[in-house]
């Protein structure tokens, strides 16, 4: 080390210099914001609740179930995506379905989207493509979302679903959430 | 007697004055600490607590902390020493809070008749005050260090202790060259003594007059009073310190001590370096430029002009301290102790000599 | 500032606070105690010498004072050290078995 | 392996054999992933009834004759065949008759694919979300050795049940492989809601809950309050053998004499030369030997009626659904003064009773059975009591504590050890010695 | 007003002293200890002795004090004063020894009076004790600093430890 740099004093005033230089200048730039500057910016902050930062158009957040063309849904209740799923907020509920061929379906499939994690792992263990990720935003506003955090992205099957122990029975109602891009499933 | 109830108003109102000065910008500093850190680091900082609305720049955030602080349980350890344990933040707050009285504010002004000093004690030696205030806060910290019964905390309270050491030794040794040059242990006559004009234009600060000084005393303060880069004692990544087993407002007491001692470290800066109340050709009639001009004001403009001159210089003093913290990491042990005894004591002895000679060359006498 | 309070007030204090120290030194065991109770017992001197420069109108007393506190630094320095690197080989702290010295 | 598969449907995801199907196995391990048939796959008849427990995916056969062997030489019953030819050969029913023996079930287990599944068990759970530990099946004197499986992790799986299925374990003294339809389906108890969950006592018209504390201080005043003559006990031969010797060892500290445990039921029950026993309970052997049968029931009944006995302590049993006259019961349970049921489930008699204290089901705790034969067999805990219910034998030992000041056992086999040591009949015998198969008792006993 | 402040202050003085003594914790006794000294400096105030009651603050309250304490936290874990005392009647025999020692001083005191007041003269600031210790007193004061090298490095070669 040289003896310069072990007194330290030149290096302590370049960095006080240097955060001197940031508060002046964030400074200007707040004062020049409360006078009317609007895009004057002093600060990288997002104020939260009031602002949001953009979701990315890759992003994949919004759960839908797939339908097949006569509008019942793909899921056959295999539970891989239950079984996959890290955070443990698949629900399923399995029931027979009249139709031989097909032989089961699901009677109630709902996610916890207060636990879930968006890793994607239920659409990649799907063996039938009855789950897919979407772009969308998952609540309108965060408080709201915050209040209901067992919003079910699901779909009711065939049956009318039958008392089950837990409560995560499908509004009976609005069988899907609405998915910005309608795809053909297929 | 009307002559000393008179005195005794007066005495009163100063200490007043000093006391909600000091305690209100003790306050205001956690608001001011948030927001410089927040400006310096490009974000906007605390901004949330409000009053039916109404935010103010996080201005209520202070308050929000203060209700917070006095609604927390009241925390002993199990084998804590109960009195000491209680004792120990109102140690550290008080000498923070009278270390301030000594430090004058403005001249002399003449109220009812009688030529009144603008600091709350006036004192011969009242830079010795001051030192020996600081120098007694460690014993808040050493008490609640060895009260709490807790490892971590005994060993912040012993590193304050030495720390404490180390900086009022060079904090000491430092301010000789000020005494020497200005030649007096009342901050008073030091200030005033600022007032003289070097050359004919150059006020005689003591920043000008002992810079080496200036940055050794600097240096020495901010460690005596604990703060980033000097705060080993309280270093929250490896030992938390003395204040561990500390909650609710006897935690808030210690940060307020924190605080106090750095308003007090400027005050003293101030005093010493920069001028104290001293406005740049300002004197008791008026401006006397060296150019010739002149502006001639009142004796009650002229004091309140030097008031505002001290406050604004603290203020300055407070917001470069503050740069300070929250622009340098924190040292280690052996390299604070390395720097006290290494660095700045032999320093200021330098200081002390070259001071002395200088003055046997070009001194008053 | 007039002295108003008599002078051997001063010095009685001074006695009093010397009586105490020297009681601590014979009653406690703890080394650290008694060499406290010695700094009393200085102090109890210190305050003697300034009641008496005082009354004399002299600051030679307050001269010898501060030698007292220099030499006092300078023992308590090397007292203490003494105190620590005995007792860091012992178990207890008490003067009384501090007899190597004694033969 | 090719050749299985030509007609096998590719939908483990669906089938509820994935996880412990054979076919699946032998697939992954020598699999031939890419299919070298590219003709349509035959289409048989999928989820057909064969009886009241099974369903069958003709598509899933791979015709391995497991079932029809079984039904002709286990039940000697011969329900099942293999009807047409080459590849369109499919396992049915002979015409008339359906699946309904006894023993109906096994075929369920022994299908290596998912060709026959079972209707109780069919898309209620995934099996590998399943735990399972070995049990005895409590469902007669037989004993079978069986496996309980578990689940805990899904609770919105089966309607919330824990235990969701039995299956037998192979036992060659015993049961072989087998069990029968009636125990491997009478498991639903254990989470009906029936379930007594809390300890109750009844003060007039109201049902209160209080701690097992409370509880057990009640209990133990009641008992001291009245004289030995004035206690009647009907213990129960579904309590495991560590219960009954702790109650011999109160009852016997009390001085009572009034106690038996036989309640003969409403029906009786039938009995074949194969598992069924005709005594539907798994530890009359035990009670017998550990010496409950002191008295008799109905004498206890009848000196209750009497008055002479005011406090009826009864265990598990409901007496109004036994072959004795209802009224006869309903009077002695109205004349007692204090009645105490201890079970698992609520019924008609724990109605009437002033306390009443929940018990833990065997598969939520652990001890041994006697069967019929004299063979000590061991059940082990799969999962925790429902609410506050704790085992027979950790109640009645902090009652033994309470009354008599005896230490109290903190584990089942405590129990037994002490047991090994007071009945001559179990001497020399251990949870150790007793292992997975089970053992005799000492001959000779009575 | 000021016979109060010093009977005030003489209390504060004498009862922390006999804390010192009396409280069984050193660190309750090195507190106390500090408080004596405050005390005996606010006298030296009010003998307007202020240079002093400074230096006794700075050097006997702000170094002296807290190297004791220091010590006392570094040694003391486990180490109070506990257990028998083997020799506590000799020790308890000091107490009337030192009331004894307390009457004597005092006798003398009463028996040679001080003298008579007369006007206040020297100052008792820094000036005044300045310029007689750089005049009369020179030479003690170089003593002085030699003693404290001498006692530097004396500490230094206890504390160091054996290389």
């Amino acid at each position: 080390m040289r003896p310069a740099q072990r007194v330290y004093l030149r290096e302590v005033l370049s960095g006080l210099g240097l955060t001197a230089r940031h508060f002046f200048v964030n400074m200007g730039r707040h004062i020049a914001h409360a006078l009317g500057r609007r895009n004057a910016r002093g600060a990288v902050t997002i104020q939260y609740p009031e602002e949001h930062r953009g979701y990315s158009p890759r992003l994949r957040s919004l759960h839908r179930l797939v339908r097949r063309e006569d509008g019942s849904p793909r899921c056959v209740a295999c539970m891989m995506c239950e079984t996959v799923c890290p955070a443990y907020c698949i629900y399923i509920v399995a029931g027979e379905h009249p139709n031989p061929e097909i032989e089961k379906v699901c009677e109630a499939f709902s996610i916890d989207l207060g636990k879930c994690v968006f890793c994607g792992y239920c659409v990649e263990a799907c063996p039938e493509d009855a789950i897919r990720m979407d772009t969308g935003i998952l609540g309108d506003a965060p408080r709201a979302r915050a209040r209901r955090t067992r919003r079910e992205a699901s779909v009711s099957g065939t049956h009318p679903p039958r008392p089950d122990p837990v409560a995560c029975r499908p509004p009976s109602s609005s069988p899907s959430p609405p998915s910005p891009s309608p795809r053909p499933s297929g | 007697m009307p002559g000393t109830l008179t005195d005794a108003s007066i005495a009163f109102g100063l200490v007043t004055f000093v006391m909600l000065f000091v305690l209100n910008l003790g306050g205001l500093m956690t608001w001011i600490e948030r927001k410089q850190a927040a400006i310096m680091q490009d974000r906007i900082g605390a901004n949330r607590a409000s009053i039916f609305g109404l935010r103010l720049m996080g201005l209520f955030h202070p308050l929000a902390d203060a209700i917070k602080m006095l609604t927390k349980e009241a925390f002993y350890p199990a084998r804590a020493d109960r009195v000491l344990f209680s004792l120990a933040p109102f140690v550290s707050v008080f000498f923070a809070l009278v270390a301030f009285a000594s430090i004058p504010f403005g001249d002399t002004l003449s109220i009812a008749g009688r030529e009144v000093p603008l600091q709350a004690l006036t004192f011969n030696v009242g830079l010795l005050y001051v030192f020996a205030m600081l120098s007694l806060g460690v014993y808040g910290v050493m008490m609640a260090g060895w009260s709490s019964a807790n490892n971590f905390a005994l060993l912040g309270g012993q590193r304050a202790a030495a720390l404490m050491i180390t900086a009022e030794v060079a904090i000491g040794a430092s301010i000789v060259g000020v005494v020497m040059v200005y030649g007096s242990l009342n901050l008073m006559d030091i200030v005033r003594g600022q007032g003289a004009l070097l050359g004919g234009w150059l006020p005689m600060w003591g920043i000008i007059t002992q810079p080496l000084a200036f940055v050794l005393f600097l240096t020495a303060g901010i460690a005596a009073t604990k703060r980033i880069p000097f705060d080993m004692p309280e270093g929250e990544s490896e030992i938390i310190g003395y204040f561990v087993e500390y909650s609710g407002m006897k935690f808030g007491l210690f940060v307020m001590a924190d605080f106090l001692e750095t308003v007090v470290i400027a005050g003293m800066t101030v005093s010493l370096f920069l001028g104290g109340w001293q406005v740049p050709y300002l004197g008791r009639e008026g401006w006397a430029f060296p150019w010739g001009a002149t502006i001639v004001l009142p004796r009650l403009p002229v004091a309140l002009l030097q008031v505002a001159a001290f406050v604004f210089k603290l203020v300055v003093m407070i917001w470069f301290l503050m740069l300070i913290r929250w622009t340098l990491p924190r040292f280690r042990y052996d390299q604070a102790m390395r720097l006290g005894w290494l660095g700045l004591f032999p320093l200021s002895i330098a200081n002390i000599v070259l001071t002395g000679g200088a003055l046997l060359l070009w001194g008053p006498r | 500032m007039i002295l108003l309070v008599p002078g051997s007030y001063y010095t009685g204090l001074s006695a009093v606070l010397f009586a105490i120290g020297v009681t601590g030194v014979l009653v406690r065991r703890n080394p650290l105690v008694i060499f406290m109770s010695i700094e009393v017992m200085l102090n109890a001197a210190n305050l003697a010498l300034v009641a008496f420069g005082a009354q004399f109108r002299n600051a030679d007393g307050q001269v010898l004072v501060f030698f007292v506190m220099t030499v006092a630094a300078a023992e308590v320095a090397v007292g203490l050290a003494i105190i620590v690197a005995i007792f860091r080989l012992r178990p207890r702290l008490s003067v009384d078995d501090l007899s190597a010295m004694r033969w | 392996m090719e050749f299985h598969l030509i007609n096998h449907p590719l939908d483990c995801p669906v089938c509820d054999q994935a996880g412990e199907c054979w076919l699946q196995i032998y697939y992954m391990k020598h699999g031939l992933y890419e299919p070298r048939m590219t003709d349509d796959k035959v289409h048989k008849p999928k989820a057909v009834p064969l009886g009241p427990h099974v369903i069958l995916d003709a598509e899933r056969c791979i015709l391995c004759s497991r079932c029809v062997r079984f039904c002709d030489e286990v039940t000697r019953t011969g329900e099942l065949g293999i009807f047409g030819r080459g590849d369109r050969s499919e396992i049915g029913l002979f015409p008339g008759t359906e699946l309904a023996n006894k023993y109906s079930g096994n075929v369920v287990d022994i299908c290596p694919v998912g060709a026959l599944t079972d209707r109780d068990f069919r898309f209620q759970v995934r099996v590998w979300y399943l735990e399972s530990q070995k049990s005895i099946c409590p469902g007669c004197a037989r004993g079978c050795n069986i496996e309980v499986h578990v689940n805990r992790r899904r609770p919105h799986h089966a309607q919330g049940r824990r235990v969701v299925r039995l299956k037998p374990r192979f036992n060659d003294a015993v049961n072989k492989w087998w069990i029968c339809d009636e125990g491997r389906y009478g498991y639903g108890f254990v989470d009906d809601p029936s379930r007594l969950t809390a300890p109750l006592r009844r003060v007039g018209g109201k049902t209160l809950d209080v701690s097992w504390t409370e509880m057990f201080t009640l209990v133990a005043d009641g008992l001291r309050r009245y004289t030995a003559d004035e206690i009647g006990v009907i213990a129960s031969p579904k309590m495991s053998n560590e219960d009954l010797f702790l109650l011999e060892r109160l009852v016997d500290g009390l001085g009572v004499r009034a106690v038996d445990y036989r309640v003969p039921p409403a029906q009786p029950g039938d009995q074949d030369d194969f598992l069924i026993r005709a005594d539907r309970n798994p530890n009359s052997r035990g009670a017998e030997l550990i010496g409950l049968g002191r008295s008799d029931a109905r004498a206890i009944l009848n000196a209750a009626r009497d008055r002479r006995i005011k406090c009826l302590w009864v265990f598990h049993h409901d007496l109004l659904a036994s072959a004795w006259p209802e009224g006869e019961v309903l009077d002695a349970l109205l004349g007692a003064e204090t009645v105490i049921f201890q079970g698992t489930n609520a019924n008609a008699t724990s109605a009437h009773a002033h306390l009443t204290l929940p018990a833990a089901a065997y598969p939520e705790r652990e001890g041994t059975y006697t069967n019929f034969e004299g063979r000590v067999q061991r059940f082990r805990q799969a999962f925790e009591p429902l609410g506050q219910a704790l085992a027979d034998w950790e109640s009645l030992g902090c009652l033994l504590q309470a009354v008599q000041g005896a230490g109290r056992p903190s584990r089942a086999e405590e129990c037994f050890r002490a047991l090994a040591a007071a009945v001559p009949a179990y001497a020399g015998l251990s949870y150790r010695s007793i292992g997975d198969g089970g053992q005799m008792i000492a001959t000779g006993s009575p | 007003m000021q016979t109060a402040v010093f009977f005030a202050i003489a209390a504060i003085a004498v009862a922390s002293a006999l804390g010192l003594i009396v409280r069984r914790n050193p660190i309750h006794g090195a507190l106390f200890l500090v408080v004596n000294l405050g005390s005996v400096a606010a006298i030296y105030l009010m003998l307007n002795a202020q240079f002093l009651a400074a230096a006794q603050v700075i050097i006997y309250a702000g170094a002296i004090m807290v190297l004791f304490v220091f010590a006392i936290m570094v040694l003391i874990p486990g180490k109070e004063e506990t257990g028998p005392d083997p020799l506590r009647p000799f020790r308890l025999v000091a107490i009337p020894f030192g009331a004894f020692l307390l009457v004597e001083i005092l006798l003398m005191l009463v028996v040679r009076p001080a003298p008579p007041r007369e006007p206040p003269g020297a100052e008792g600031g820094a000036e005044a004790i300045g310029r007689l210790l750089f005049t009369d007193y020179l030479f003690p004061f170089e003593l002085t600093s030699v003693l404290l090298l001498a006692a530097l490095v004396g500490v230094l070669a206890l504390a160091k430890r054996k290389a």
